[in-house]
């Protein structure tokens, strides 16, 4: 398997696509995906945050090379990354044995996130069958002739079946150049909220409280991303054991009760807050030469 | 008519069409089952084996073509010939698009994890996809590929897509991955 | 190139090829000498002895015919098969022709999105469209309609074509656009 691995990697940084060296694993970032989709390798064992700073030195090298941003990359990294996230954090959390509804809730949830990693995987393997496909048929040429003359002088008269009005109709339509309604973008320009921050106010509200409800915790976020941040900050916290969830129904009120001590500092991740710079304007995926 | 004659026919009528012809056109023509036709059709296409030509049936009716063998020659005489190739993210969302078609771009966008809104409009200004109704729910515009699509991909109807399942795993393999998680 | 692959190379170009090609420029396109050109024509016509087409030398140049011994068969289709009334395809190249002209296949194509070559072949054979000189700077073809379209239309000049919307973009923007498209 390491020889495998290694020729691959080589393959791969030939052609310059993006590679990940960890200790556990070193090799191209699509191998690493099947080994996790066919597990060959537990997904907990992998440091999402040394894969994602290896990520951006990567496209930072691109940068410097002059040969700018690839965006294809970039988009694919961070569409896996994040169902890869989704999965880690569903395999993190606790689980017993499969009997009672939520459990089954949360394997639920596992298989909606494996079979969306996998779905994504199928297409991007089909893709390449449509390719090969295309260049096969672009060999093949049509016999395309026109009618010999002696033939077409049998057909009867041609009729074009639409009037002057219609016929103009026709062509307005053809010569409008196709276009599809616009998407908004606006809320991919919120001000960035860092983790971090966020996690020292989930503390002081905790220690002055005891216990809370999530709904309160975040009553005063004024956006999502805010919602998110505080979310993670928890996730984070109960991994440091100074806080316990309590949820008496599926779906139901989560109730957060601080374990930690009073005073003192309590670690706060970075791992969540690695900085990025958005270049304004950055056409969108395939705008340039489709 | 005998079965010769009827091969021959069909090779006649195929040598003058400046469109793909259907079975059910060349039966009615010929005045024989369709089930003749096929098999003259089948027939003709294993005595072109070692040809400079080759019958198939793209899109829904069949014509002669070079065979891609001696495309390189060929090439030399087609001007316009060359086709532009398609990007990656162009060939991944038309993927999704022709195995879940008719479909929405927010579906596409939320199967790719990324906006293929510039992708879509490529694809359409190609005439690779078309507009095809309104889902009922959310009014959103539903898209479908096309007919040039199939020709292209050198496909005589949708149906002769690959079928999507090789690449999904199978259950038993979902299930193991599932059981190892619970462990 | 052994002698079997100049015979299938040549079989190969003239089965897609609508003007009859002569045996020079085969010789200069498959760098072959003009004799062996000529030997492998005369075989391979002795190889189509019972085919429902044929090998013929018409007018200084070798093209494909359907064998005049199923004549009836191919008359019998083009009245049965041709319709009289126009498909969509060639009314909308017929449109962009009427509105655009004098234009070039290429540039039709790019505005409908694809390929029009067996469309403008049938508006030419149907007499709605005829060649109207070369694009200079390309050396394309450009075609224009003739005036049996306007006797099908029911008018008496182009410029009793209705005015199309003012919203559309005119001829410059679009160029550009197309330009940018098919770069």
């Amino acid at each position: 398997m390491d020889l495998s691995l290694e020729e691959s990697a080589d393959v791969n940084a030939a052609s310059g696509a993006f590679s990940v060296h960890l200790d556990n694993f070193d090799g191209p970032f699509d191998l690493l995906l099947q080994l996790i989709s066919r597990h060959k390798m537990d997904i907990t064992e992998i440091s999402l945050s040394l894969v994602t700073d290896e990520f951006i030195a990567f496209i930072r090298s691109l940068e410097a090379s002059g040969e700018g941003w690839r965006l294809d990359q970039a988009t694919e990294f961070l569409v896996v990354a994040a169902t890869l996230l989704d999965l880690k954090a569903a395999r993190l959390l606790p689980s017993g044995e499969v009997d009672d509804e939520e459990d089954l809730a949360l394997l639920e949830a596992r298989d909606i996130l494996f079979a969306r990693l996998l779905q994504y995987r199928a297409f991007k393997e089909i893709a390449a069958t449509f390719s090969e496909r295309i260049i096969t048929a672009d060999k093949f040429f049509p016999r395309v002739v026109a009618l010999d003359p002696t033939l077409s002088a049998l057909l009867p008269e041609v009729l074009i079946g639409v009037g002057p009005q219609r016929f103009a109709a026709i062509a307005e339509r053809v010569l409008t150049p196709k276009t599809i309604p616009l998407v908004s973008v606006e809320h991919l320009h919120l001000p960035l909220v860092s983790v971090a921050e966020e996690s020292r106010l989930v503390v002081e509200a905790l220690r002055r409280s005891k216990s809370m409800s999530f709904r309160n915790l975040v009553s005063d976020a004024d956006n999502t991303l805010v919602v998110v941040a505080r979310f993670l900050a928890l996730l984070d916290l109960y991994r440091q054991g100074v806080l316990r969830f309590d949820q008496v129904v599926a779906l139901g009120e989560l109730q957060i009760s601080w374990t930690g001590s009073q005073e003192g500092d309590v670690e706060v991740t970075d791992e969540f807050d690695i900085p990025v710079f958005l270049v304004q304007d950055e056409p969108s995926e395939g705008s340039a030469n489709v | 008519m005998s079965n010769l004659e009827v091969e021959r026919s069909i090779e006649a009528i195929l040598m003058v069409v400046d469109e793909p012809v259907s079975e059910v056109i060349l039966a009615q023509v010929l005045e024989k089952p369709v089930e003749e036709i096929e098999i003259a059709l089948a027939h003709l296409i294993t005595t072109y084996d070692d040809r400079g030509f080759a019958l198939r049936k793209v899109n829904g009716g069949w014509r002669f073509y070079s065979n891609p063998d001696y495309h390189a020659a060929v090439e030399k005489f087609v001007l316009d010939g060359q086709q532009s190739r398609l990007t990656q993210a162009a060939l991944e969302t038309l993927s999704v698009i022709a195995y879940r078609q008719p479909v929405s771009r927010a579906r596409v966008s939320a199967i790719r994890g990324v906006n293929v809104e510039a992708v879509m409009k490529t694809l359409v200004t190609r005439g690779l996809v078309e507009e095809s109704g309104i889902e009922h729910e959310s009014g959103a515009i539903l898209y479908k590929t096309t007919s040039y699509f199939l020709e292209r991909l050198g496909l005589s109807s949708l149906e002769d897509l690959p079928a999507l399942a090789p690449y999904l795993p199978n259950l038993d393999g979902l299930d193991e991955i599932l059981d190892s998680l619970t462990d």
